[in-house]
């Protein structure tokens, strides 16, 4: 059906989502899903945890700067928590982390939460197909290679010895 | 006579706070100076680099570098420092966390090198001079260090084997720490040399927190009047105790103006501002989508306010380009 | 608040008399609106068929022209014909749920300097009359009521088919709700949005009759006064062939079909000349419409 | 880099299930195996056709013994589903289960995705998250909390009668709440009953005045439940009785006081008889109400109106059960388990403007039918229509609110069937002409397909098409006063006018109306369109996502009497199967504060849902009590020093998946 199902090149970059489901809502449509055989993007890892509002931004954080180009919370619908208001919290926690993240220059299309009920396998499929095309047009957030061309500035400048700083920043 | 074990301290990027704080021992600098040998104290006393390439490899016991590393110039001397010192600490929130240079990694370097030598308000400069690293004229040259386009904690540089935190570290935790490494009774590599708790512990204002806060509004402390007596998180003042290592005896909270979490998390924490932003969010009282962001609009920079000295120890390090 | 509105092409040519009276209405009620600027063909009829990006380009037009003359965060914009409230019912919804129709549009406006930015909502003056201004309003406004007079309300196919934006798709009740305020009676019957021949009157004009004839016949045999309409094509279709059906079918077919803003004109008070009624075919007798103050309308 | 000191202890087992060919058509599980081999800490790799059959599990259970595991992984189905079976299977094999870790490729991988390469690639990334998890595994022990053995049925239709009834013969004690004056639910409406035509009422009274008289069943009508508290095997109940100012007690259900009221004749409408007939302001809703007591509508009583009423009912009440005063009263109860049997509401037929129904008098929808027929209802079973006429031709609209993207979407099972009774019975008490206007005939059910065969026979006309329009729109002298129903014959591809005297919509079966605020208030989940939603469509029918909640009857989805009546046994089989068990294992989820690193700042204490978390004032940190937690983990995630943990949920475990899944990515040997 979607045109996001499968994207089997080989050797092309292919967008690396990490999605933290909770366990009575999403993760249940996830599975729903899966009974359903609703085929889709093949680009997300689930993280089951027993509610939304256990997801640690730091969780977040430490998946962009690990690799992933995208990150997805799932959660009971607002009013649905398994746990009355788990899902309030993982808001709050997302919008003031988005500001934040806004700040850091990591598109807004990289950071998502949405709210999937147990019975919307179909929703399921959706939210990964739109998230992996999304993040498939911002490209790679490469986080970790960035990480290892600041810390080996100085190696860079000592190759280049002596006159041509320029180049290294250029 | 044995020699006395040498000690020495190192300036990277960072306001010359942490090297004066040293003098703060008062009296008990006495102490300090009849058992050891300076061998470098930039501040205070003139030695040189060549000084310390002369000394054998691990011939100072303790080298106590502050700052960040911004500059070659930084990455060259902490290396040289490292070859030379059984052990390195990194000594203030600068070498820690990145401290307050380490928000200039919210820039590009031409961004910071622009407004420094073109835009700031007591800059003229109408022949756009920007330093160059080799300058040379009637055949002598001049070098200057590089300017990196990041900005780094010391261990990103070097191996640390001992952190004191703070912006600066107070004395006390100065003359603990001196004590214990003198001692020879080592703590485990990698340690924090302050107490692995939250501020709040020690906090003077602990017991006027109220156990069921729901935030509407942050306020900044310069619009509001404070009151003395109370909690200022329980005031709506974004206060960073609860996310930050205790260790300062509240001394910015005595001083009624709150934490802004310059001696970083605990040790069971990765970002410091991360852990912050959740807990205060989790607090925020409004539930649907645009109440929330109303709330959340009263934090206008969320970076500076949660990452004041923590931004390139942080798990994200720098603003993505 | 303050509305665009579009006339389109049958307002300017045998809907005149719909134009005449929405205007006079409008004032009456105090309705702001201004006339879209420089806008063009809705391109109803036949252009979808033969090349829909090139259709919905020419309605997009319209709507973005309406962004740049409305400073308003959602641009209002009344389309009276039924078929150009569709068409740009359609185009505005089209770009707004299908991507690549909104890229494909766009580019085509780009070449005229122009954008959309789906900001525009296309409303009908029937929906702008009942829902936005309010019933109550328009009571406090009604000189003449309507005592006596049934009304046959006839919506037609278009404005809630298929997007029913403001009313039922199979049975609508927005205008029956209107003369209801005006102090009319709606008669009840299940022909609302049944086919009035369309553009078959012109094309095979036997089977636009047939469908013609069914209408007319049983609004009058409910006994309705008159038949009301809100769209040009309706209105024609219905009044001027009743001659003709009387002769070809043996019918005693005499109904007045008007639009339903001149009715309402005339329970507001307004002069017959400003209503458009010296354009309707068949008059209605309203001599027994009376004023509170025993003055009769002076409309008809 | 797995450096937590205990690398010398872990020893790990990593299983790959096939599961037939549902994993291993897709994913290489070969290609899993092998590369997990290679990863630190793995002793053991290898794939299974089926882990989790008896084969399966004793392998994992040799591994541990031979080769000293310590930790064990089964990539196969999803944890919901199998969990439980390997984590039983690792305890036995002599290793704490909680040093258990599934991984989902099933549901997650092989049915969702259709590239080989990349659901292979998918797997060993999962594969390798679960192998850096489980180096943080700790041994916990299982929590067990006691069952409470009474239970909560709500509901008093034949689903909560059925459940309630096998309960009480069991022997234990049920509280049956139910929110109508009587219990008996949409079935004590009902005439007839397909396909056996016994009468409705004369199977269900017995087993309502069984209810009434069990020892073991304490029932409250005319009561709601207001709160619910608590947990699996230890829920608290608050009940509302809403007053129905007469004394329970006292009432002997004589009716006396009905007759003597000042009303004459009654004034309005009768809710049992859906409005076809009027009743009095003191009324009992039908003869066999159960329990037999009358009550007192107050919007219609001239006494609650305006306190100036003669009171001619407490004048004829020799027991003086009579009282204006009574207040609506809350009950506090203990249970271990709740089974809701809260049925459905029938669709609004005005929705449908074009079906004429709150038009045309004549159009009525199939529950007012089933009173219409019924000897005890409005016209003690006479067929006279809202005119006064009888019928002679009848037409029958199926699938009115079902099968339809505009209203509802689904099927409601039950209409086809009871149609067809309705065609026979109509017919039997008016021999009218009787049409069927259908979409598909369902008769899927014990004799329900001969039943239609039957209804052939007696000449009932079908036509397969869905009805346009009911009308009164005559275009020729013969449809003059009647209803005109349009539809397509699709058999023979015309469009069909057919005048009728009566139409009957049937309507389909949908949600309760406030189905959401109630399963908010259990803490269940709705499926779709709003019935409550099974822990698993096939092998969990009547449990839900929460512990000691079960479903049973039409609130699940639309069922019949003989569904509804399984489903309510099945339910109070689960129901005893807990309480027989005395005790529930519970997932050791819970969260604690380690008190050394706690700073006392509070900010769990503001946020914990259940007030699990309180505060030490003497040592001035937070402590939380393990009873009350239920293992969200949000004070976890808010904890700003990290002094809070999880089990099974700890920080390192959570850091350790995520650099799993992202520490790169294997070279696939995919064939």
């Amino acid at each position: 059906m979607g045109t996001a199902e499968e994207h089997p090149k080989a050797n092309s970059w292919e967008p690396r989502i990490v999605a933290f489901f909770c366990n009575w809502c999403t993760y249940t449509a996830a599975d729903l899903a899966g009974v359903s055989r609703l085929r889709h993007a093949p680009n997300a890892r689930i993280i089951r945890v027993m509610c939304s509002g256990r997801v640690d931004p730091q969780f977040i954080l430490d998946a962009f700067s690990k690799g992933a180009d995208g990150v997805l919370i799932g959660g009971c619908h607002p009013g649905d928590c398994h746990y009355m208001e788990g899902n309030y919290k993982a808001l709050r926690r997302v919008q003031l982390l988005k500001r934040m993240l806004k700040q850091m220059n990591i598109e807004e299309h990289r950071f998502r939460i949405e709210w999937i009920s147990a019975s919307e396998g179909e929703r399921v499929r959706t939210v990964m197909n739109e998230m992996t095309e999304h993040v498939r047009k911002l490209g790679p957030l490469g986080l970790p290679k960035k990480f290892q061309e600041w810390d080996k500035e100085m190696e860079i400048l000592e190759r280049t010895v002596n006159g041509k700083e320029e180049s290294v920043h250029a | 006579m044995h020699d006395k074990p040498k000690v020495a301290f190192y300036w990277c990027a960072s306001c010359g706070g942490c090297e004066e704080s040293v003098v703060d021992l008062a009296e008990n600098i006495l102490d300090v100076l009849a058992a050891v040998d300076i061998a470098m104290w930039p501040v205070a006393m003139d030695f040189k680099k060549k000084d310390i390439e002369a000394m054998e490899h691990g011939s100072i016991l303790v080298s106590l570098v502050n700052g960040a590393i911004r500059t070659s110039e930084q990455e060259e001397m902490a290396k040289l420092m490292r070859k030379k010192s059984k052990l390195i600490i990194a000594y203030g929130s600068c070498a820690h966390t990145g401290g307050i240079p380490g928000l200039a990694n919210q820039f590009k370097r031409e961004e910071i090198l622009q407004y420094i030598f073109e835009e700031s308000p007591s800059t003229i400069n109408p022949q756009h001079t920007r330093p160059e690293v080799n300058y040379g004229t009637n055949g002598s040259s001049v070098t200057l260090p590089v300017f990196f386009n990041v900005v780094r904690t010391l261990d990103q540089v070097v191996d640390v084997d001992y952190y004191l935190p703070g912006c600066p570290p107070t004395p006390k935790l100065l003359k603990q720490a001196l004590d214990v490494l003198l001692s020879g009774n080592l703590p485990v590599k990698g340690t924090v040399l302050a107490p692995d708790i939250a501020l709040c512990d020690e906090c003077p204002k602990k017991d006027t927190k109220p156990s069921d806060l729901k935030f509407t509004e942050f306020k900044r402390p310069h619009w509001t009047t404070i009151d003395s007596k109370i909690c200022l998180l329980a005031q709506g003042i974004i206060c960073m105790g609860p996310a930050t290592r205790g260790g300062c005896e509240g001394v910015c909270i005595s001083g009624n103006m709150p934490c802004t979490g310059c001696f970083g998390p605990t040790s069971r924490v990765k970002d410091q501002g991360a852990k912050i932003l959740s807990a205060l969010a989790s607090q925020v009282e409004a539930k649907d989508e645009k109440a929330i962001d109303e709330t959340l609009a009263t934090i206008p920079d969320p970076v500076g306010t949660f990452y004041r000295y923590g931004l390139p120890s942080s798990i994200l390090r720098r603003k993505n380009f | 608040m303050k509305y665009l509105s579009y006339p389109g092409c049958s307002l300017r040519s045998t809907g005149r008399a719909y134009e005449e009276s929405l205007v006079a209405v409008f004032q009456a009620l105090e309705i702001q609106y201004e006339e879209l600027k420089d806008w063009n063909c809705c391109g109803a009829t036949s252009y979808v068929s033969i090349d829909e990006m090139d259709a919905f380009a020419l309605a997009a037009r319209n709507l973005a022209l309406a962004e740049l003359q409305s400073p308003e965060s959602t641009v209002k914009l009344i389309a009276p014909c039924s078929a150009c409230y569709l068409v740009l019912s359609k185009t505005e919804r089209y770009l707004e749920d299908y991507p690549e129709v909104s890229t494909n549009v766009n580019a085509k406006l780009d070449k005229a300097g122009l954008h959309y930015n789906g900001r525009v909502e296309v409303r009908h003056p029937l929906d702008v009359l009942v829902n936005d201004y309010g019933l109550e309003n328009i009571v406090k406004h009604v000189q003449y009521p309507l005592k006596g007079l049934k009304v046959a309300c006839y919506y037609g196919c278009q404005v809630v088919r298929p997007f029913a934006k403001f009313d039922h798709s199979h049975y609508p009740v927005t205008m029956d709700k209107l003369v209801q305020a005006l102090g009319a009676e709606s008669v009840d019957w299940p022909l609302k949005t049944r086919c009035c021949g369309g553009s078959l009157t012109g094309t095979t004009q036997e089977a636009g009759l047939r469908l013609n004839r069914l209408l007319l016949k049983e609004a009058q045999k409910r006994g309705a006064d008159i038949l009301l309409t809100c769209c040009p094509l309706c209105q024609h279709n219905l009044e001027c062939y009743q001659e003709r059906i009387n002769r070809i079918y043996k019918e005693e077919i005499d109904l007045p079909v008007a639009y339903f803003t001149q009715l309402l004109g005339v329970a507001l008070g307004l002069p017959e000349k400003e209503l458009g009624m010296q354009r309707l075919f068949k008059k209605l007798s309203l001599e027994h419409i009376t004023h509170p103050k025993g003055e009769m309308a002076n409309a008809w | 880099m797995h450096g937590n000191g205990l690398n010398g202890s872990i020893r790990i087992g990593f299983y790959v299930c096939h599961c037939g060919h549902n994993i291993a058509s897709i994913v290489d599980v070969k290609a899993v195996a092998d590369y997990v081999k290679t990863l630190p800490g793995v002793i053991i790799s290898c794939e299974y056709k089926y882990m989790c059959s008896d084969p399966g599990q004793e392998l994992i259970q040799k591994d541990i013994k031979e080769h000293s595991l310590t930790r064990i992984i089964v990539a196969s189905c999803s944890p919901l589903l199998h969990e439980h079976t390997f984590r039983a299977a690792v305890e036995k094999g002599g290793l704490n289960p909680y040093f258990f870790q599934m991984v989902n490729i099933r549901e997650d991988v092989s049915w969702v995705h259709s590239d080989r390469r990349a659901a292979t690639e998918k797997a060993q990334d999962l594969a390798r998250a679960a192998v850096q998890r489980v180096f943080h595994h700790k041994a916990l022990e299982t929590k067990h909390v006691k069952i409470h053995p009474d239970v909560l049925v709500v509901g008093g239709g034949i689903a909560g009668i059925h459940a309630s009834l096998t309960l009480a013969n069991a022997g234990k004690k049920v509280y049956l709440v139910e929110r109508d004056p009587t219990i008996g639910g949409h079935m004590a409406m009902f005439d007839k009953t397909f396909p056996t035509l016994d009468c409705a009422a004369c199977i269900l009274t017995p087993k309502m005045s069984q209810v009434k008289n069990h020892p073991n069943i304490t029932l409250w009508t005319y009561s709601e439940v207001s709160k619910v508290d608590g947990y699996v095997g230890n829920y608290k109940i608050e009940v509302k009785r809403k007053p129905r100012y007469i004394n329970e007690e006292l009432c002997v259900g004589c009716m006396d006081c009905i007759e003597k009221c000042v009303y004459k004749e009654g004034k309005t409408p009768d809710e049992f008889n859906k409005g076809l007939s009027k009743r009095k302001p003191i009324y009992i809703p039908f003869p066999q109400a159960t329990p037999q007591i009358v009550l007192i509508d107050p919007e219609s009583c001239i006494e609650f109106k305006s306190g100036r009423c003669k009171k001619t009912c407490v004048e004829a009440c020799d027991r003086k059960a009579i009282d204006f005063q009574q207040k609506e009263e809350m009950k506090e109860i203990e249970v271990g388990t709740i089974i809701l049997a809260t049925g459905y509401h029938t669709f609004d037929a005005k929705r449908i403007p074009f079906y004429g129904y709150g038009k045309y008098p004549n159009v009525y929808t199939s529950l007012e039918v089933e009173r219409l027929v019924n000897a005890s209802g409005p016209t003690g079973g006479e067929m006279i229509l809202r005119d006064g006429r009888h019928p002679k031709t009848v037409g029958i609209i199926h699938c009115v609110g079902s099968r339809d993207k505009n209203t509802n979407r689904w099927c409601s099972r039950t209409c086809c069937m009871y149609s067809l009774k309705l065609a026979h019975l109509l017919k039997e008490h008016t021999e009218a002409e009787v049409y069927n206007f259908y979409i598909d005939i369902r008769a899927a059910g014990k004799a329900y397909e001969e039943f239609y065969d039957k209804l052939l026979d007696e000449n009932v006309h079908f036509i397969r098409g869905r009805v346009a329009e009911v009308s009164d729109w005559a275009v020729r002298p013969s449809e003059e006063g009647k209803l005109i129903i349009r539809a397509e014959d699709t058999m023979i591809g015309i469009v069909r006018r057919i005048p009728v005297d009566m139409v009957v919509l049937a309507v389909g079966m949908e949600p309760q109306a406030d189905s959401q605020d109630v399963r908010r208030m259990f803490n269940i989940s709705c499926s779709t369109e709003g019935f409550f939603l099974e822990r698993h469509p096939k092998l969990a029918p009547v449990d839900t996502f929460t512990d000691g909640i079960f479903i049973a009857g039409a609130c699940q989805g639309p069922k019949d009497i003989p569904d509804s009546v399984a489903q309510a046994g099945a339910a109070a089989a689960q129901a005893l199967t807990l309480i027989d068990t005395g005790e529930i294992e519970l997932e050791p989820n819970t969260a604690f504060v380690v008190q050394e690193e706690c700073s006392g700042c509070r900010t769990c204490l503001t946020i914990c849902p259940y007030n699990a978390i309180s505060r030490d004032e003497v040592k001035q940190k937070a402590y939380i009590n393990e009873a009350l937690c239920k293992g969200c983990g949000t004070c976890v995630a808010a904890c700003p020093s990290g002094s809070i943990k999880q089990n099974l949920f700890e920080d390192e475990m959570i850091f350790s998946e995520i650099n799993g899944l992202l520490e790169h990515t294997p070279a696939v040997c995919c064939e």
